[in-house]
This record gives C-alpha cells, structure tokens and sequence, in this order.
C-alpha cells in the first residue's frame, strides 16, 4: 500500500471514531490501535480470571446457602466475562493461548488488586462493593469505546458487574447490622481494601501514560485522577450509611471543590504489586499456570476426540 | 405423619448434591478451561439451588426453630447421610468427572421416580431438578466420551478413575430402614430397582466411550449410615467454618 | 504493670511455635524415612510444649478465665501473630526443610536473647527451649547440606524452596509497636539486632550447602499484625474444628 | 553340610528353645524358622506404620494442645517401634528396602484394624482402648519368644503400648465423664471398633494355619481363641466403668465357664478385609506408597551426600 493510501485510510478511520461509529475487526485499522486493544482488552480478560481466585478462595467456607450460591455465581459470571473478553480479542488475530501464554509467562499484566489476600468474609463483601465499584467506573466509559466487539463485551460485563457490587455492598451492610464482631470484620476489611481499590485507576495523571491517544480511540473519557475522584465522593457516603470508617485521616469533604479531599496514595506499594511483589502475585501466577498445566492432558483429550468424531462423519459421508 | 422419617429421607437425598456441590465449588477457578470452569460452577450452583429446596421443606417440617443453614451447616458428621462417593476427593479432572458421571446417572433415575412421590413438595422440586440434572448427566457423559475415546493418556485416567470410584456405586441402591419407610408411606423412591437401569446406563457410555466396564465382587458403604470416609472430616471443617465460629449470627 | 502488652508480646513468639508445630504434624506419618518422620514429630512435639509454656503462662497473666486452649483454639485468624514465614504450605520435602532452617535460625537467636528478659518466667521457658531449639537448627541446616549438596535433582528442588521461602525472612526482624513496649520493658528482644547475626549464619550454612543465597529487594509481611496469607484460614479450619464444634467440653 | 549334620544342627536349635534360651542372628536356624520370623516380624513392623495413619488423622484436629502432643508423641512411638522392629528383622538377612517393597507391592499384610476410617475424636480414645488393649493381649507373651532380637525389641514395645492403651481409656473416660455428646460420641466409637477388635486376634482356632509350629518356636503360648477370650474378659468391665454398651446383644456373664458368651463374629467382612477390600485398605497403602515415591529424591540426596562426604574424608587421610 502506497504511503498516500495508507494515510486516507487513517483519515477514513479517525473521521469514523469521531462520528461514534464503531470499528469492526474486519475494518482497517492502524496497527498501533490493534496492538493497543489487545493488550489493554487481554489484560482485562486476564483480571477477570485471575480475580475469580481471591474470592474463590471463600467459596467452600461461605456462611450459608444463600451466600455460596452467590459467590459461585459471582465468579462463574467473572469467568463469563473473561470467556467474552477474550473472544473480543481473538477478532484482533490473536489465539486464546496466546494470550494465556502472555499471561503465564509474566509478559501480560493483570489488575493489582487481585494480589492482595482474601482473610475473612467481610473481604467478599468488601471486593463486591469497593473492586467492583471501582470497576465499573473505570469501565462504564468503555460500554461507548470505538472498538465494536469491546463496546458489545463492556455492556454485557457492567450490567453484571454493577449487580456484584449491589451484592457485595449488601454483604457490608449484613454484617454492620450484625454483632459488634461483624462490624469489626467489615471494618478490618475495609481498611485493607481502602487504598488497594484507590490505585486501582492507575497512576496519577502526570506519571500516566497513553492517556491522550486513549482519549482519542475512546478506550479513556476520563484521566485517571478524575476517576478515582468520582469514586471516593461515590464511595465515601457509602461507608458513612454503613457506619465504618474510611481509614484515611485526612479524608474531608472540600465545599470549594465539590469534591472529597483525601491523604497520599503509598505509590511505593502500587509499584511494588506492579512488579510482582504483591503479597499474593506469586500464589495468583502459579494457581494459574498450574491450572492450565494441570489441564493440558483434558484439553488434548477433546481434540484428539473432536478429530475423530470429525473422521467419522468424513467416512460416514464418503 | 410422623415427620422424622420424612426429613431424614430428604437429608438422604439433599446431602448428595450438597457435599457433591461442595467438591464441586472447590474447582471453580482451577478448570482445564474456561468453558469447563463455568460448566462445573454451573452444576454446583444447581446442586446448592436444590439443597435449599430441600433443606427449606425440611425446615418448615421441623418442629424445632431450624433454618435452611442448621441443617446444611450445623450437623456433627455423623448425621450427614450422603453416600461415599460424593464425598470422594477431587484427585484430577478424570476423578472430578468420573464421580460426577456415576452420581448424575443415579440422580436422574431417582429424580424421574420422584415426580412419583406422593408428597408434592418433592415431586416438584424432583421436576424442577430433573432438567438440571439431565444436563449433568450429558455433560458428564460426553466428557466420559471424550477422555475415553480421547488420547491414550487420557483413556488411561479416565479407566483409573472409573476402577477406583466403582466400589462406590453399589451404595447408591441401599435402603436403610429409613428408606423402607418412606417407600411404605408412598412418599420414597425404591432405589434398588433402578440398579439394573443404572449398570446398563452407565455401560453403554464407558462402551461407547471405550472403556472397560469394571467387574468388581466387593464394595464400600457407610455413608448412608453417617460412617463417612476420611476425607469427609476435612471437607466438614472448611464448610462449617464460619457457622461453627460465629454462632447464631446473620450472613 | 499493664499486662495486655505482655500477654500480647507472649502471643508474637508462641504463635510462631504453634502454626510451625501444625504444619509438621500434617507431615506424620508421610516422612521420607521413618527416622525423618520421627524426627520431625519430635520437632512438633517439642514445640507445641513450647506453646503450652507460653499461653498457661498467658493464661495466668490474664484477667479472664481462660485456658492454654482457649488461646490456642479460640482466636480469630486475624487474633494469630505468627510470621508469614511458618504458616506456607509443606508444598515438598524442601520446602519442609527449608521454612524449618530459616526459622530454626530466627528462633534460636530470638530464645537466646530472651534469656536475658526481666521475665523470669519467660526466661526459664526460653532456658528450657534453647535447648531443644538446638537440636531442631543443627537437624535443618544439616539437610540443607545433604540436599543442596545430595543430587542434582534436589540441589535443584531446595535452591528453589529457599528462594520462594526468602521473602518471608525479613519479617522475622520486625518490630510492632506492642514489641518495642516489650523492649522498652525490659521484657522482649530486639530482633531487629539480630538480622545480621541470622543472615550471616544462615548464608554460612547455604554455602557449605552449595546453595546461592538469594538477593531479593522485597520481603513479604503480615502475620505479626494478624494479616496471614490465604494458606492460614484452611490451617485454622482444621486446628480449631474440635473446640469450634463443641464449646466449652472438656477432652 | 551333611544330613546329619544338619539333624544335629536342629537337635541343638530345638534344645536351646525348649531351655527358654534365646536363638541369636548368628547362631544356626532352620531355614522355616528364619522365613516365618521375617514374615511375622515384618508384618508386625509394617502394622506399626500403616497404624500411624489412622491416628495421625486426628493430630491437625486434636481438641486440645494435651490431647495434640500426647497423640504426636503416641504415632511417634508407633514410628519407633516399627525402626526397631524392621531392625530386628534385618537381623535375618532382609533389607529395609527390601520389606517396603513387600508392603508396597500389596504382598506383605498388615494388621486389617488399621483399614477402617477414624472418623471422630473418640475413635482415638477407642483405638487406644480397644486395639492397642488386643495388641498388648498378642504381644506380651513375644517378650519371651525364642529370637533374641524379636523378643528385645518386644519388651520395649510392650512398655509403651501399655501407656498408650492407659491413655486411650482415659480419653474414653473423658468423654464418658462429659456431656451427652460426648459420651455418645464415645458409645458410637466402641460401637464401631469392637468387632473389628475382636478379629484382630486371627480366625478361629480351627481355621487358623501355623498354630503347632508357632508354639513350639514360642511365636504363640495360647491359641487365638483363648487370646480373644481373655481380651473380652478384660474388657467388658472397663466397658462397664466407662458406662457405654459393648455393641453385642449375646454377650453375657457364664458363671461356669467363668468367662463371657459372645455372639457371632462376621468372618465375611474378616476375609474380606484381609483380602484387601476394607473400607480404606486402598488409601492406606497408596499413602504409604506416596511417602515412600515422594521420599525417593530426598533418600538419594541423603545417599549421595553421604558418598562424597566419605570421599573427602578418603582424600584428606591421604
């Protein structure tokens, strides 16, 4: 292609963004746009898989009947969610496997917060309300991005996803109506999920990178200063009806501003996790590469099956 | 009507899928593959959504102030009367799917009778059950399909697995006086007649599937009698844990 | 004297004893040799007398009524304060091993020092179980030896186990605020001394080993402040299960 | 060596034994007499180790830290007996090896009590109790067998299976002397454990094999009848004391005989058991199986480390 037609296509391209448009995996589209979707749209897919194992972990000792039922059909719609993600990101060119071997090897990332332990109960209600919120914030603006098959997945994940975080906010306020030994729980759990969910979008805005382009192909509305904002002025009048205590002394409301001030992110620590020194990274990586290992006889057996059921039907029809 | 007999014949039934759907929650996050991962979450979900029809009916037949949760929660080993092979440890997925195979075909041959009963709270929830539990049943049975009919390795794992839990199947078609009772009283299932169906049912998968069927002359029981295996123990502690730590409170 | 810091302070080093003493009694029974098997057991025996030491001691000092076990059995996981060090898993033989030597080390410095506690109480404990503690540090660093420099096989399997274990090695050192009203006291120990004794004796070790001592630039914490990794709910599922099941009964 | 020889040989052998004097390794024995040594010893050894299973099942959920360190130290004990016991079998000419790999391969027994499952806390009291009380009744009159290093490694045993049977009746007293539960707790484990104890002392004497040979060589001074006879008599009293029921609707007072009556044993689940069919036969040795295939890497460690230590120590003499 002529460096004259390339050119008019991006032009076709950015005009069809900025009509709101849609791109489709069949449309041209500029290499950096395709590799930049499919890391951000594998990571996602890896976050939800990698985040089903924290709160995995309390499904054989959830309280009652009620509750297991919830949580198994919480992490069920997670791995549903990573089941879409990574079928959005497969009309990119890139296999399944791929992008399990991206992750299995450490060159994918996943979200943070899956790498802190899950310790007590309260910690299920308290990913539900404060992850999940999170969550939906950073990805709301998604349901709108250019990528069509990503926009399509996003409306499917933040109709579930905002239900998880009905759940885990009623999990709260089950135990801040109980005994003075559940409250506790939910306020030990909130303190130690607090700061983890505030990084959860990202670096502030002037260590931030791709945010421009980002804003361009719609994969960002909003930096990430102003998303963690919106989350504590959210969040924040949350806890109060809860009666817990967001654990940050410097947290007050601005009447100026409009807005909840608050104390100083330990970047240290968000750094620390990005780099694989979280307390669980090394638990979250190996429970999935031994999975998948684990696995690898099941999945060769379907194939080995799928081919000769394939033959028979061959030889059937010959 | 005396009612003990009732509810110990529907803790009979419901603490199959209960410890069953508990082995079950213990793989959600660690399957070959995702679409299999959900499946099985699905099944466990369908298992603990008839628990607590069960476990609900139960309730409200007792005469004491019991919720879904003390039945389900707060009994001592002993008074869980699910058979051995449910209670059977997740070894591999060869294990995972062979228990899962010999369960779902008694299941629904149980499940069918049970639309029979003459109490209708169990014939409905039989019903209800019934599409869930003849969806295991294929799934399970295709899995069997494909690790038998799959690579050599696989039909190897999956014939160990299907000669280990074998010993547990013959428990399955056991009356305990309980049993006899209720099937006196019209309301329960005689499970020794489904036997014969059973063996064939499940014969012609494992044929179809290129396995062996085991020819065994002996078997293990107990568990209909609460003398459960020892892996039971430790599958209690995780599951009761929070109701046995923080007693009477909500969740 | 306000007890409560010493109470506490007793709970930091006992802990440690009784989470370590939980994991090798999972290992009875399923040694490599019957003269490892025993040795170990006596390694878990040694230091749940240790524990029973400590929290009768505990007991005596609180203001309630209650018992070693009450201490043992009856705290939340967030009420334990052991390291994160003890509570891993017995993934293998080396990883057996290698979480016994690096906290064999840590140990016998830390009872040495607590020697000269203003507590006599704690010094005669720590008199007592030095001794012991001895015994336990030359069996561990003397099969570090042996499998870092056995076969390649298991230089390789115990390189990898002191690696993964390293990061939990710098919280042994530590201080909580109830450890430094301890020092202030007169009654705890700066383990923060003793890092470079305890590195320098442990590489000394790895290296008659032809082991690499890892250079890591993170650590791991938690447990002193009661936040343990998710290996220590399931741990506990099981070591409370009994007192859990039956309040108040005596055994 | 002669035919006469040999007859002299057996004269002086059967001489020594009828004098009550002990036959040490190195002293000449009948070759039937080595082989039934190393068969009985062995299977004695290996039901030490496969009787650290059943027990070390309760050491993670013991009730309290008493109980915890008294059954450490109690499986600990059944380690040590089976290192004497293997040792003394070693003394004929057998490897250690060499008796695992019988275990191993199913063709070495064991003692058939240790294939039914523990499945509460009072079943280490009744273990205690009921089993080492048989294995005590079996194993005294061996502190007087005719081979030496048997009949010293007995004594010691003996010593610390009295203590240990003492303290598994105290452990049933606790419970009896406890709440409601407790004490059924305790009644439902005599209920389990009492016929499986009474087919530890072997077939009834006219179905049971070596008995003549056995008395002569003073591998046994009372049949098993007469064994199993004494064990009831000295156990229904403590049954009585504890005020739990021997499970036996037969068994009853006989002023004549001046011993009890007791009902029909179940010889199909004896044979059945002893054929490898019991409730955890299979789990037992598979578990033994495993911790010896798991150990294997660390024995070769152990080996090889050995060798070169040895070599330096060479190379320094020189």
């Amino acid at each position: 292609m002529s460096e004259k037609e390339v050119k008019n296509l991006e032009e076709i391209f950015d005009a069809k963004i900025a009509r709101d448009e849609k791109i489709e995996p069949k449309d041209w589209m500029p290499e950096k746009y395709r590799k930049t979707h499919i890391r951000q749209m594998s990571q996602h897919a890896h976050s939800e898989i990698v985040g089903m194992l924290p709160e995995g972990n309390w499904i054989t000792r959830a309280p009652s009947l009620r509750r297991k039922v919830a949580l198994l059909a919480k992490v069920q719609d997670e791995a549903g969610h990573g089941l879409y993600l990574y079928s959005a990101t497969e009309t990119l060119g890139v296999s399944r496997d791929e992008l399990f071997e991206q992750l299995h090897s450490g060159k994918a990332k996943y979200s943070s917060i899956f790498n802190y332990p899950t310790i007590t109960w309260a910690d299920i209600g308290a990913i539900g309300w404060l992850v999940d919120g999170a969550a939906i914030i950073n990805q709301v603006p998604l349901c709108n991005t250019s990528f069509g098959p990503y926009a399509r997945a996003m409306v499917r994940v933040c109709k579930e996803e905002s239900f998880h975080q009905r759940q885990g906010y009623e999990i709260m306020l089950t135990l801040c109506r109980g005994t003075e030994e559940q409250k506790q729980m939910a306020q030990d759990a909130l303190n130690r999920w607090w700061w983890p969910s505030l990084m959860m979008f990202g670096p502030t805005d002037d260590e931030s990178t791709h945010t421009e382009q980002s804003m361009k192909w719609k994969l960002k509305r909003k930096t990430n200063d102003e998303l963690r904002q919106q989350f504590i002025d959210q969040t924040v009048p949350q806890a109060d009806i809860l009666g817990i205590k967001v654990p940050d002394e410097d947290l007050k409301w601005n009447e100026e501003r409009g807005h909840y001030d608050f104390g100083k992110i330990n970047w240290d620590e968000f750094w620390q996790v990005v780099k694989g020194h979280g307390p669980c990274n090394k638990e979250r990586l190996q429970t999935r590469v031994n999975a998948w290992e684990n696995g690898q006889w099941v999945r060769d057996a379907a194939m080995a099956h799928a081919e000769k059921q394939a033959e028979k039907k061959v030889k059937q029809a010959v | 009507m005396n009612k003990e007999f009732l509810i110990k014949y529907i803790y009979g039934i419901a603490d199959n899928a209960l410890i069953l759907g508990q082995r079950l929650g213990e793989l959600t996050g660690h399957g070959p593959t995702l679409e299999v991962d959900i499946a099985l979450t699905n099944t466990s979900l369908d298992l603990f959504g008839q628990v607590r029809s069960y476990f609900q009916y139960a309730a409200q037949l007792s005469d004491e102030e019991i919720t879904e949760d003390d039945i389900a929660f707060l009994r001592t080993e002993r008074e869980y009367l699910n058979v051995l092979l449910v209670e059977q440890p997740n070894r591999d997925f060869a294990f995972v799917i062979g228990k899962q195979f010999l369960f779902d075909h008694f299941h629904f041959l149980l499940l069918t009778e049970l639309q029979k009963s003459h109490d209708q709270t169990l014939v409905a929830i039989a019903k209800k059950s019934l599409k869930e539990v003849s969806y295991h049943k294929r799934f399970s049975s295709d899995w069997i399909k494909r690790l038998g009919d799959g690579t050599e390795e696989s039909k190897q794992k999956m014939q160990t697995a299907i000669d280990d839990l074998w010993r547990f199947t013959d428990e399955l078609f056991h009356l305990t006086e309980n049993d006899k009772k209720a099937i006196k009283e019209g309301i329960g299932v005689d499970v020794s007649k489904l036997k014969e169906t059973y063996y064939k049912n499940v014969a012609e998968v494992l044929e179809e599937a290129t396995l062996d069927v085991p020819e065994l002359n002996y078997f293990q029981e107990g568990g209909k009698k609460g003398i459960h295996s020892e892996h039971m123990g430790y599958l209690l502690t995780d599951m009761q844990y929070m109701q046995r730590t923080y007693p009477g409170m909500k969740w």
